[in-house]
């Protein structure tokens, strides 16, 4: 049992805290599809910034604050010259995840994947077969409830939700929408920071070129099947940390008698099958409502 | 001597194996030989041809790429640039064969059948596993190989396969190698590129967990439970190609086999483990080993009948 | 006609500014900018072929990208172009397999029909799942991009695989020569007739049909054309399907032209770029058209760049992201520096 | 001078320019504190964006405003929030899905800190009892009816010390109970010494609430602040929409509008008008229950050709629902409906709207209009839906067809493939016309067709409707303002908790009417 929440903790985590980047952005009504390129850049960071620093603390600040950089960046492209979000993410995924490889590339000279000698504090044998796990995990349940206290339990959270919802109501009680945008998207570039910073150097101490292998675009829909509630989204990452074990495990006890390739879409298949059922639940939640909207930005 | 050798990989660089191994070896050959060189990644089957043609146009003196994929667009093109050499490297020979092409070989699934026998004699649970990237012939015929291998020595050990999906996501590894060695699996052989990091990082979170993977450059990675690797050392192959290539008495249109014993695919011990991996694995090593000796004559002498199977 | 030469002429503008600040980068670290450019521009539309080669991309972008345009319209963001491609494909494939040996002008159709009900079955369940039961077709229809990779691995290597050689090909059988549609340089008189069907089919749909306003009026506000007594099920359905069998119909333009086979993991972005040019064109076929030829030229010159320019491949994804980045922005500076030069004074 | 009070809010020579669209020019006006304001003026004299510019919500091209004689920065809402206006938007600017409570905290200012969700409701519930809203805190204001929706627009206006209250239209989505209650809710704050600022259209509502008037037409101030003894409705019309246009009104619209006789309605209806079978048929329609309204239960409601039938009733009585089992947008539980002599119970609203059936919908922008896309698609959606979905079209074609409509509609526009949102709601409500009441209609329901529209284009559709009346259509009218519903309709019907309450010929008694809704009234509380 332990083994198997430690394994779900352990990939769910750093998917929970790029889900938490792509809820705060949705609450404040941007699409955000650059979580992809926004995680890479942390976990590369993370790794190249202890090489060079040879402090974890170090690595992380770097890799928050050009996570963050990168977050004004789309936020400027957006908001100041009203790019289209979806294409606007879909670039900065791009740049996320070119710009890492040409980094580590012109930085170490090489196209290899790089090692750190070590990663984030585990938290140590005192939590016995949790020892393992990163103090990132363990803040993890810390930051979600932190995230719901201010985007549900704060004024300014609810300024945020009416700037996503109803900027003109957002506007009338003297809000700016545009600034809240920008807030929450650095607050979204921090967390996306941590995340892969935590996929990198949680339980690795290991970069490789495209090693988010679209765990950005998993959070985004994650974000989309919670309902941008942060609570919500990161039932739903963990939901997808779930079927994802479960996808292994189908593997090894099956993959005699199934294809594997077929097994592995298990996953998915269980994804679909878990939108429809929270959908039929929910009486059916309307994307296309504000896709329309997105559209006449 | 001047002219452009290109290396067209068709998985990403960065695996510390393989593709790491051949771009330093043909830097390396461009400083010693004074040509100028390329490293392009292709990674999608529909772009092959193209980039060939552009390479040819652009009048490179050799191409070198990887993998069976590329045998139609070689097929396809080299015979249009008749002045190119062009060399596949794990390749079928051409049937016609075409003289301006050199495929080469590589029994590579020989050197996993050997993983397999050393596997089952270190395993003390009798459970193994192979972790690949994606489910194509190639590793297929790897996983088979090394089923047969452990079960020669121990017809009924379990041997499980699972497939990350990518060869460029070492936490999904990591996961998959946790579950396996948590349900008692205690050898895994990997075939992931990238992905081994990941494998590895698992193997290294308790001791007596073993794990083999595939190129030197690894060993550092899991000074403690990286065992052996079945090594396939692309790197000295295209040098040793390109060398050829490069200099006057090439001959094209031949095909080359390469098998154990060859130097470049081995099953090898890793000499860090030997050092620092746990005393009593490293005295069960050494009898397993024994092991792996016969098997390997007994391949080179034929004795022994590895079947290459390319379906699970 | 003025508003829309501002349109194409603002976003020339911002690609060409994210051309530069990619320059910058690139020279920082190390590579020479000048060079860059050069290839990007050269190898796009300057040397020789280079048209051919932009095409050769932009074609079978082109006819994913309407398709892509026809769902957004309907207010559905039907991301799933990438599995519809593969689905097709494969199913082009599978129908190559059973109808070996038959007269080509048979055949090839055959195929074609196939590939698009392929990609229209692909972006079926999906649709059925929205219009049904209200699921996220954000979520399904990515999804439904992961499990047709799966689906293509496990059929290039299971039941389609090439079994010649020592069978390790992780790719199908090549089609007959009698039912390729190109040849591997992947421009023909076929597959430009295809693509110009499709553009002219789709134009008329959209503009001259009382589906495409419909369709439209619904993507914008379905409750209005619900009080209409449309059945919105009826226009969503069929934008799906639509979208579908066009993405199919791009899967099989790639199978039985230029690939001649399919392969594992083949143009895994083709799906992503579609979405970019359709939104890039604001949706309009005509637009379309322009956006695909484009990024067709820089599909075609991110080949180049490594050869020419020896820029790394992660280079090329940086320029393109970059492009992507830029491209949809506006700023009210540049319009009216633009609309100043665009006065006859 | 100096012992004269401060001006609450005083606007000096305020412009306000939208790229070429002038809303306000050099608008001077000041208003005295702790009295009722009124200002009036046609659809796009400038009202809601002078009311923008007090609360800083729109920057204006040139000009000051002070409060209480302090000039204050212009563009900032903070500004004029900490001065002390608020205003409550026309058609509300509340985030749906908030609940109660959340909409009163996010608009405060002052102390946040974190909340819990009963410390919140704990927190906002005096401050909205205060004035009288009585609501659930923990409800979502998509789910509340607009009177309360209202209510909590302008408690969350007063969350802080507002000393100026401007109100945007508030009357527009009212029934008369609710404008009654707006009225006292009003005239006590006026006791409290704030000042306010009512935008209205009804001549009728600025005689009985306000103490000084203002009238703006094509965004300059043509009078005021009048004293309200000083002036007469005649004369506001006419300053309203000008001399010339008032010549054109004929005696009954310019009564009816003015609100200057009683409205009993004498002489509106003309049950002998109604001829031939009917047009609409219901017996014993209810409805499955659902989240949209309060079902049906029995109704037996018929209309003949020729006939208008007004359907009274305090709003969320099932009028809604009529309208949606009618348009085959609503699940029926039991009975059926006849249309034109074919029975359509269980038929699509397409079968329907082929035999005659036609829609003016509560919510123009939303069931009656895509906003965002032109104009010219808005107006043919009903003729595309005719035929078949591949059916070619010519768009020059159809938007010279429109034109044309529009035209004879005297739409207000520029060009046909301008988007929808950009007309003013008077104009908007036209174009639904002229796509709803066309030569074919049979039945033409007109939900609320005169809501937040100004005098002119009220009358306007009002005749709109007569004329299709005398064409022998049969109109079903449902409206919240009863002196409309006596003034053009031949029969109302009023409605109590999805049931008929009712039914009154002209002349109408509005004692017995209003009993019948007040009935309705309070059966829905208990
Ligand atoms: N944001 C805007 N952009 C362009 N023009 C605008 C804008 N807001 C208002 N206008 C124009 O300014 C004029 C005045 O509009 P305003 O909303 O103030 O009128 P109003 O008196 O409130 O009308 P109504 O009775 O319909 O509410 C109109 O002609 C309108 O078209
Ligand atoms: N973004 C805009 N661009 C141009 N004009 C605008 C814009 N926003 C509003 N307007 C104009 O402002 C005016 C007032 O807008 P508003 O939303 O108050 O509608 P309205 O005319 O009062 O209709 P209703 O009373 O039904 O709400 C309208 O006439 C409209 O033409
Ligand atoms: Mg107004
Ligand atoms: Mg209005």
């Amino acid at each position: 049992m332990n083994e198997i929440i430690i394994a779900i903790l352990r990939s769910g985590t750093p998917l929970i805290y790029v889900t938490l980047a792509g809820v705060i952005a949705q609450r404040a009504g941007v699409w955000n599809l650059g979580l992809e390129g926004l995680m890479i850049i942390g976990a590369c960071a993370t790794i190249v910034g202890i090489i060079l620093t040879n402090s974890i603390l170090a690595a992380m600040l770097i890799a928050i604050l050009i996570c963050v950089l990168a977050s004004v960046l789309l936020w400027f492209v957006i908001d100041r010259l009203k790019a289209n979000p979806i294409i606007a993410g879909l670039g900065l995924t791009g740049l996320g995840v070119g710009g890492t490889a040409l980094a580590v590339q012109s930085i170490f000279g090489s196209q290899a994947s790089v090692t750190a000698p070590f990663g984030i504090p585990k938290l140590g044998p005192t939590f016995g077969a949790y020892g393992v796990l990163s103090i990132a995990v363990a803040a993890m349940p810390f930051v979600v409830f932190g995230m719901w206290v201010l985007l549900r339990r704060t004024r300014f959270g609810l300024r945020l939700a009416a700037c996503g919802e109803h900027p003109f109501a957002a506007r009338s009680v003297g809000a700016n929408p545009s600034r809240m945008r920008l807030v929450a998207l650095a607050i979204g570039g921090a967390l996306c920071a941590i995340g892969g910073a935590e996929l990198a150097a949680g339980s690795l101490q290991f970069f490789a070129q495209g090693m988010t292998a679209g765990r950005g675009f998993m959070a985004f829909a994650a974000v989309i099947f919670g309902a941008s509630h942060p609570v919500g989204a990161t039932f739903a990452a963990l939901f997808f940390a779930v079927v994802g074990a479960l996808g292994i495990r189908a593997q090894l006890m099956f993959g005699d008698k199934i294809p594997h390739d077929l097994l592995q879409a298990l996953p998915y298949l269980a994804t679909v099958f878990g939108v429809w059922l929270s959908g039929k639940l929910r009486g059916g939640a309307k994307a296309a409502s504000s896709f329309a909207e997105l559209r006449d930005q | 001597s001047g002219g452009l050798v290109a290396l067209v990989h068709t998985q990403a660089a960065g695996d510390n194996g393989p593709v790491d191994q051949m771009i330093a070896k043909l830097k390396q050959l461009s400083e010693e030989k004074g040509f100028e060189y390329r490293a392009v990644y292709a990674q999608d089957p529909a772009t092959y041809e193209t980039i060939y043609r552009t390479l040819g146009d652009a009048g490179a003196a050799i191409i070198i790429s990887t993998f069976n994929e590329v045998a139609e667009p070689f097929k396809a093109l080299a015979p249009s640039y008749p002045g190119t050499k062009w060399i596949q490297l794990f390749a079928d020979p051409f049937e016609p064969a075409i003289p301006n092409v050199v495929t080469v070989s590589y029994d590579y699934y020989l050197g996993c059948y050997l993983s397999g026998v050393f596997a089952a004699k270190m395993t003390t649970t009798g459970k193994t596993g192979f972790i690949g990237g994606v489910s194509i012939p190639p590793l297929n015929a790897d996983f088979n190989a090394f089923k047969a291998g452990v079960h020669s020595i121990k017809p009924d050990a379990s041997v499980i396969a699972a497939f990350a999906g990518s060869f460029q996501d070492p936490a999904k590894g990591q996961e998959i190698a946790t579950q396996m060695y948590n349900d008692g699996i205690d050898y895994i052989q990997t075939d992931a590129a990238a992905t081994d990091g990941g494998i590895i990082a698992a193997a290294n979170e308790k001791e007596g967990r073993m794990v083999s993977c595939l190129a030197p450059g690894q060993y550092a990675l899991g000074p403690k439970s990286l065992i052996s690797i079945v090594g396939l050392d692309f790197g000295v192959s295209l040098y040793n190609e390109a060398t050829k290539a490069v200099g006057p008495e090439w001959k094209g249109g031949t095909h080359e086999h390469t098998g154990l014993g060859t130097g470049v695919i081995d099953f090898i011990p890793s000499p860090v483990f030997a050092e620092q991996g746990p005393a009593e694995l490293n005295a069960r090593a050494k009898e397993a080993l024994v092991e792996v000796e016969k098997a390997r004559a007994g391949i080179l002498d034929g004795s022994i009948k590895v079947p290459f199977n390319t379906t699970l | 006609m003025k508003d829309s030469f501002i349109t194409v002429a603002r976003s020339l503008i911002f690609v060409a500014f994210a051309l530069i600040l990619c320059s910058l980068v690139f020279q920082f670290a190390g590579y020479n900018a000048g060079a860059m450019l050069w290839a990007v521009v050269d190898g796009a539309f300057l040397r020789s072929g280079a048209i051919e080669q932009s095409l050769r991309w932009a074609l079978p972008l082109f006819v994913t990208a309407v398709g892509v345009g026809i769902s957004f319209r309907a207010g559905f963001f039907n991301i799933g172009a990438q599995g519809q491609f593969y689905v097709g494909a494969i199913c082009a494939a599978f129908a190559a397999e059973a109808f070996k040996g038959g007269p080509a002008f048979l055949v090839i159709p055959a195929l074609i029909i196939a590939g698009m009900l392929g990609g229209a079955l692909w972006a079926l369940w999906p649709g059925l799942l929205r219009l049904r039961s209200g699921t996220d077709e954000v979520i399904t229809t990515l999804m439904g991009n992961f499990m047709a990779g799966l689906l293509l691995v496990y059929v290039t290597s299971g039941p389609l695989k090439d079994p010649s050689g020592s069978g390790q090909q992780a790719s199908s059988r090549p089609l007959d020569a009698a039912y390729r549609i190109s040849d591997s340089l992947g421009l023909s008189p076929t597959i430009i007739a295809i693509a110009a069907a499709v553009g002219i089919l789709m134009w008329l749909l959209v503009n001259r049909t009382a589906f495409g306003v419909l369709a439209s009026l619904a993507g914008r506000n379905g409750t209005m054309v619900e009080w209409q007594g449309a059945r919105l099920w009826k226009l969503g359905l069929s934008s799906f399907i639509i979208s579908g069998a066009l993405a199919g119909l791009a899967g099989t333009i790639e199978f039985m032209g230029p690939n001649g086979r399919i392969a594992s993991g083949f143009l895994p972005a083709h799906g992503f770029t579609a979405i970019l040019i359709a939104l890039v064109a604001n949706l309009s076929v005509v637009g379309t058209a322009a956006a695909a030829v484009f990024f067709g030229g820089l599909a075609s010159a991110a080949l180049y760049l490594p050869i020419m320019a020896g820029l790394p491949a992660a280079a090329i994804d940086i320029i393109n992201a970059a492009i992507a980045l830029f491209i949809t922005a506006r700023s009210k500076f540049v319009d009216k520096v633009l609309r100043l030069g665009g006065r006859p004074s | 001078m100096s012992n004269l009070p401060k001006p609450a809010l005083e606007c000096r020579d305020v412009t306000v320019k939208f790229g070429d669209v002038t809303a306000l020019s050099d608008v001077a006006v000041s208003f005295v504190p702790g009295q009722i304001h009124a200002v009036v003026g046609q659809n796009g004299a400038g009202k809601t964006t002078f009311a923008r510019v007090a609360a800083g919500l729109v920057q204006p091209t040139a000009g000051a405003v002070d409060v209480m004689g302090q000039e204050i920065r212009t563009g900032q809402v903070s500004q004029s929030r900490a001065a002390g206006v608020e205003l409550v938007h026309q058609s509300f600017a509340l985030p749906p899905s908030f609940t109660v409570a959340e909409t009163m905290e996010f608009g405060a200012t002052g102390k946040g800190g974190i909340y819990s969700r009963k410390g919140l409701a704990e927190k906002w519930r005096t401050h909205l009892a205060g004035l009288d809203v009585h609501v659930d805190l923990n409800r979502r204001i998509r789910d509340l009816p607009i009177e309360t929706q209202q209510g909590i627009e302008i408690a969350r206006a007063l969350v802080m010390d507002a000393r100026v209250l401007i109100l945007d239209e508030p009357t527009a989505v009212l029934s008369p109970s609710g404008i009654d209650m707006l009225f006292a809710r009003v005239r006590r704050l006026k006791e409290r010494g704030v000042t306010v600022i009512l935008i209205l259209h009804k001549i009728r509502e600025v005689l009985g609430i306000a103490d000084t008037v203002t009238v703006l037409r094509g965004g300059r101030k043509v009078e005021g602040p009048l004293p309200i003894a000083e002036v007469s409705a005649e004369r506001l019309a006419n300053l309203i929409v000008g001399d010339a246009i008032a010549k054109t009104l004929d005696r009954h619209e310019r009564d009816a509008l003015v609100g200057s006789k009683s409205p009993a309605g004498e002489g509106a209806g003309h049950p002998e008008n109604a001829r031939g079978p009917s047009v609409l048929s219901m017996k014993a329609v209810s409805t499955r229950p659902d989240s949209e309204g309060i079902a049906l239960d029995g109704i037996d409601l018929d209309i003949r050709p020729g006939e208008i039938v007004g359907i009274a009733g305090v709003e969320g009585n099932g009028q809604k629902t009529l309208v949606r089992a009618i348009s085959a947008l609503a699940d029926l539980a039991g009975g059926s409906i006849v249309l034109a002599g074919r029975d359509v119970t269980g038929k699509p609203l397409a079968a329907r709207r082929a035999i005659g059936l036609r829609i003016i919908p509560f919510e123009r922008n939303v069931e009656g209009l895509s906003l965002t896309s032109s104009l010219w698609q808005n107006w043919s959606a009903r003729e595309l839906l005719q035929g078949s979905l591949l059916k070619v079209i010519r768009p020059s074609a159809v938007r010279e067809t429109c034109d044309r409509s529009l035209r004879e509609w005297s739409v207000h526009y520029h060009n046909s493939a301008q988007k929808a949102g950009s007309l003013s709601g008077g104009n908007a409500q036209k174009v639904i016309l002229a796509r709803e009441v066309d030569r074919d209609a049979r039945l033409i329901i007109a939900a609320q067709p005169t809501r937040g529209l100004d005098i002119g284009a009220t009358a306007f559709v009002w005749q709109a409707l007569r004329q299709a009346r005398d064409r022998g259509a049969a109109i079903l009218l449902i409206s919240s303002d009863l002196d409309e519903l006596f003034d053009i309709s031949d029969r109302v019907v009023v409605m109590l908790s999805g049931r008929v309450n009712g039914e009154f010929r002209a002349p109408f008694d509005i004692a017995s009417v209003g009993a019948a809704m007040t009935d309705a009234a309070a059966r829905v509380s208990a």
